[in-house]
């Protein structure tokens, strides 16, 4: 791991560095799949929204488990599984400490952002959503944030509303006051948008739903890897996120939710594990968070979640996050540079930006821009972006989206921005 | 190296054949591939069990709006038959160009949605009445 | 991977040795973990009914995927993602003819069986399950295959029923045949008992619930690794078992269904992939099995399972069995003879039992019995094995059980026997 | 290498103290341990605020049977605010061997059983009943 813990002296990171930048460039060592070529040029992967690449340490701590001591957890009275089990415990206490959960109790290992607000879903929702119970959400959620309510509310004939967004990308927060009068029971959103990179006000939301008597859920899969989160300081009820998209395995992912709100709310998959006693007709739970971990666990995945967390936290969150700022700086002057005609969406105040490029070319369909980029080895992501009622919101058929990671660089926004220019060249003939 | 931009499919895809709208269409059928916000919407004039006239509007990607050019080339004067039995292959060679799996659905969607427009077809007229609309 | 093409031609494969049958000690150099001290003796492990090891070629292809061409399936128009997702969608078309599935699509990525019968459970289940309506189990159950069901049945006020055994774990049929006259909507049912190793009769079964409307479902957990598993012979309608106890990595199962019926099931986990347009207020469904993959799908640990399944089908999986079967006879006899007084469970015909032993030293508890093995390196699990109402109907509070894999040999087995005599000569003092 | 099995924990585990059934107990429970099918009954005699009798009966490994020996005769004769506080580090230190995570469920069974008898205690009587009860 490469941290360097002084600012740098160069203009890059801009007059007011924090202490300990990111030197990106040399963090780029520990991330193996970067040092090759996709049709003969380096690959420059600017798709870490959708998953990002994972460095050596996290890498190798998974082979490490399957090498020296793979064994089921919680069950074996022998070494390699008293190993097994305190190094995924452990995962979950670092996982804790890294958004800041007062109790590794919260957290719920599930495999992706996805099964954790499922959960939430299936298991707060069915019990306490009736019929006429409204549950706001906004026009900006991720499909995975937006379609478990509507199964719910459907099973449950409860009413869906959504918080509207400026053309900007922004929430309309006095929109939100007025749904609020509805009574919610629960406000479910995006703490930062996959697709525009909004980053929303999760404290001043959360406090005006706790108002309104609401418990609020958050989508943290585009936080975490990206900026500081402190689950104490956003005083939210359930925080979800995926450990893929920080570094961590495919497979790997957490729910964390106040410890009240674990324990009363009933079991969701069942099976070994999240019992306490079985008898035939009838069986009593565990103990949170082993209550919502049915079977087997991913326990590699979640060891690798456990590494990246310590990785992140020894590169700093807020390092992470001036660097990301840095970059979508430079490409919101670089890419208009190159191609003049691109437009780019979302809200344009880097303050409330994270790393997050979406954009097209007039008349060039983002699959194309995708497919010919892919020829100078640039990865970037084309379409809905799981987020389509967003799309139609603005419009938008689909787009092409660049997004940052802790390894991405000015390089990469280079490479893109000549990669346009052909996509130009070729298409404009 | 992909080469799918070849000259000739960013001709179709710039100015593709048979864009438009039919008036007296005798079947359409709106198609969408939901993951890259494609649609095509191809309509067909049948007449005497041929395709009399074919039209599509829509929008998408260069391979996907290339590939509704050249098909409904292809299958214009085409028997009802002939069309119905128009195959994937068929088209790809017609394509010529290498298609890779994440963009065959761009490619089969003008064909997909001829195929549905067919279907609809035989749906409404029942099976004896089309057969006896077609020439012996 | 090392396979020995011909019969051995001493006497430790007994006399009528398959084709190609196992050369497990020499199996062993695949398996990275094996090559290690524990306590100063060489790892026994002997836990593998509760996970397997994992051979180099899958820890490899982890991490090759990560090295290589990591990057979210389904979505990329570019090198890596199209890698990644020929690779995911190749894993499932290996797994399916692992267990000789027609059709690829008929298999649903999952975590473990847990998750799998889960999903049944959720989604079958809450559409077809009305109040009244039974769902045989039997008595046998791992707590996957039968908390799920009583979840369900107490939501929908359904009745659960369960086949009795014998009391050397038989599945008592004739029983079976009365409860069938309740026209239970399904049967749901062990493959191979993790506990008393038994292997029910699963065609045999399958007909008979056929026969009365029912349909089947099968807990194919310590089925997939240990027996050869054709899913058009064996005539069942839901087949369920985990990737970790084959020799993938964690977090990897599936779930198998026939065609038809996962196409009539409503969605289970909702979210990204499943879908194929949402709107705000409706979405539509993708195609199956995608429609059962929300989120981001585990996918280097799918890649992994498909690499094990091919990695068994080399050994053969008829050969692996006769190699268990071995295993099972050589430690019927040598246990007993080293500690006389030793209980063991389960059917004593060996064409009836894979190869798990579980057994207990009268008045040792078997936690004391598997933390002294553990000073001898030797893992073995101890406690209910998920399966309490099993030990409740045996009468048992716990058992200690000794499992098998392809990597399993008769020095493992001798090691045991040494060290039960050690835990007699300690207790006995 | 653990060092579980001393000798006065197998001795505790073969011959337990304090083992067997209280006939007029004024408060007992059932504790258990699902995970590995150990059950202990723990019932307390109460007399003049302090733990008069003390008897269990269950079964278990050597861990929670010896542990529930050594804890039994500790508490007897103890005020029932001293036994209610009794801690884990000190019932470990009365054990004298290593216990890993794993077995920390058996070492604690007889703990947890005998704090929720006391619990029930608690529970019966009013908070000013059991004071009054105690000597000054
Ligand atoms: C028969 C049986 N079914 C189901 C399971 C559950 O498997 P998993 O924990 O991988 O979901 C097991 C594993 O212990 C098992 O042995
Ligand atoms: C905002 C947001 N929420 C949820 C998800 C779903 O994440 P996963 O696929 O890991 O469940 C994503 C990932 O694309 C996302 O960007």
């Amino acid at each position: 791991m490469t941290i360097v813990e002084q600012p740098k002296a160069s203009g890059t990171t801009g007059g007011a560095a924090p202490r300990g930048a990111l030197d990106a460039a040399a963090l780029r060592a520990d991330f193996p799949i970067l040092d090759q070529e996709v049709n003969g040029h380096r690959l420059v992967y600017l798709d870490s929204a959708s998953t990002s690449q994972k460095p050596n340490v996290v890498i190798d701590a998974v082979s490490a488990y399957y090498r020296e001591y793979n064994a089921n957890v919680h069950r074996g009275i022998y070494t390699i599984g008293e190993k097994a089990t305190a190094e995924y415990e452990g995962a979950r206490a670092r996982v804790a400490r890294f958004i800041n959960a007062p109790d590794s109790h919260e957290i719920v290992f599930t495999r992706n952002a996805t099964e954790a607000i499922n959960l939430v879903a299936y298991s707060w929702g069915r019990a306490n959503i009736d019929r006429g119970d409204a549950i706001v959400l906004t026009e900006m959620e991720h499909h995975a944030n937006l379609v478990p309510w509507q199964l719910l509310v459907q099973e449950k004939d409860g009413d869906l509303e959504f918080v509207p967004i400026s053309d900007d990308g922004l929430l309309r927060l006095e929109v939100f006051e007025v749904l609020l009068h509805l009574k919610p029971k629960l406000v479910a959103f995006t703490h930062v948008s996959n697709t525009l990179g909004t980053i929303n006000p999760v404290r001043q939301i959360a406090d005006m739903a706790h108002a309104a008597g609401a418990l609020v859920l958050v989508d943290g899969a585009q936080a975490v890897p990206h900026v500081p989160v402190d689950i104490e300081a956003l005083g939210v009820d359930f925080y979800a996120f995926s450990g893929h998209k920080m570094l961590a395995p495919m497979g790997s992912g957490a729910l964390w939710a106040r410890r009240e709100l674990l324990e009363a709310m009933p079991p969701f998959l069942a099976g070994g594990e999240m019992i306490r006693e079985v008898h035939l007709r009838r069986s009593d739970w565990n103990d949170i968070p082993w209550k919502f971990e049915a079977g087997t666990p991913a326990v590699g995945d979640a060891i690798g979640l456990g590494v990246a967390a310590d990785y992140l936290t020894a590169l700093g969150m807020d390092a992470v996050r001036a660097h990301e700022r840095e970059l979508v700086a430079y490409a919101l002057e670089a890419l208009p540079r190159a191609v003049p005609d691109i437009a780019v969406y979302g809200p344009m105040d880097l303050d409330l930006r994270g790393g997050v490029i979406p954009f097209n070319l007039p008349d060039i369909h983002p699959h194309d821009v995708a497919q010919i980029l892919d020829r100078y080895g640039i990865a970037v992501r084309a379409g809905h972006h799981c987020t389509m009622p967003l799309h139609e919101r603005l419009d938008l058929a689909a787009t092409a989206r660049a997004s940052f990671s802790v390894f991405s660089t000015n390089a990469d926004i280079d490479a893109l921005a000549a990669g346009l220019v052909e996509v130009e060249r070729i298409f404009r003939g | 190296m992909d080469d799918l931009y070849r000259d000739y499919i960013l001709e179709h895809y710039r100015r593709p054949h048979n864009f438009g709208v039919l008036d007296d269409a005798t079947t359409s059928h709106e198609g969408s591939n939901p993951l890259c916000g494609d649609r095509i919407t191809m309509q067909l004039g049948i007449r005497d069990g041929k395709v009399a006239e074919v039209a599509f509007t829509g929008r998408g990607c260069a391979i996907s709006q290339a590939s509704a050019s050249l098909l409904t080339d292809e299958v214009k004067g085409m028997s009802v038959e002939a069309a119905a039995a128009y195959r994937a292959d068929e088209l790809l060679d017609l394509l010529g160009i290498d298609i890779s799996p994440a963009r065959l659905k761009c490619a089969m969607l003008s064909l997909e949605t001829l195929d549905a427009a067919l279907a609809d077809l035989d749906a409404s007229a029942s099976p004896a009445a089309v057969a006896a609309e077609e020439p012996a």
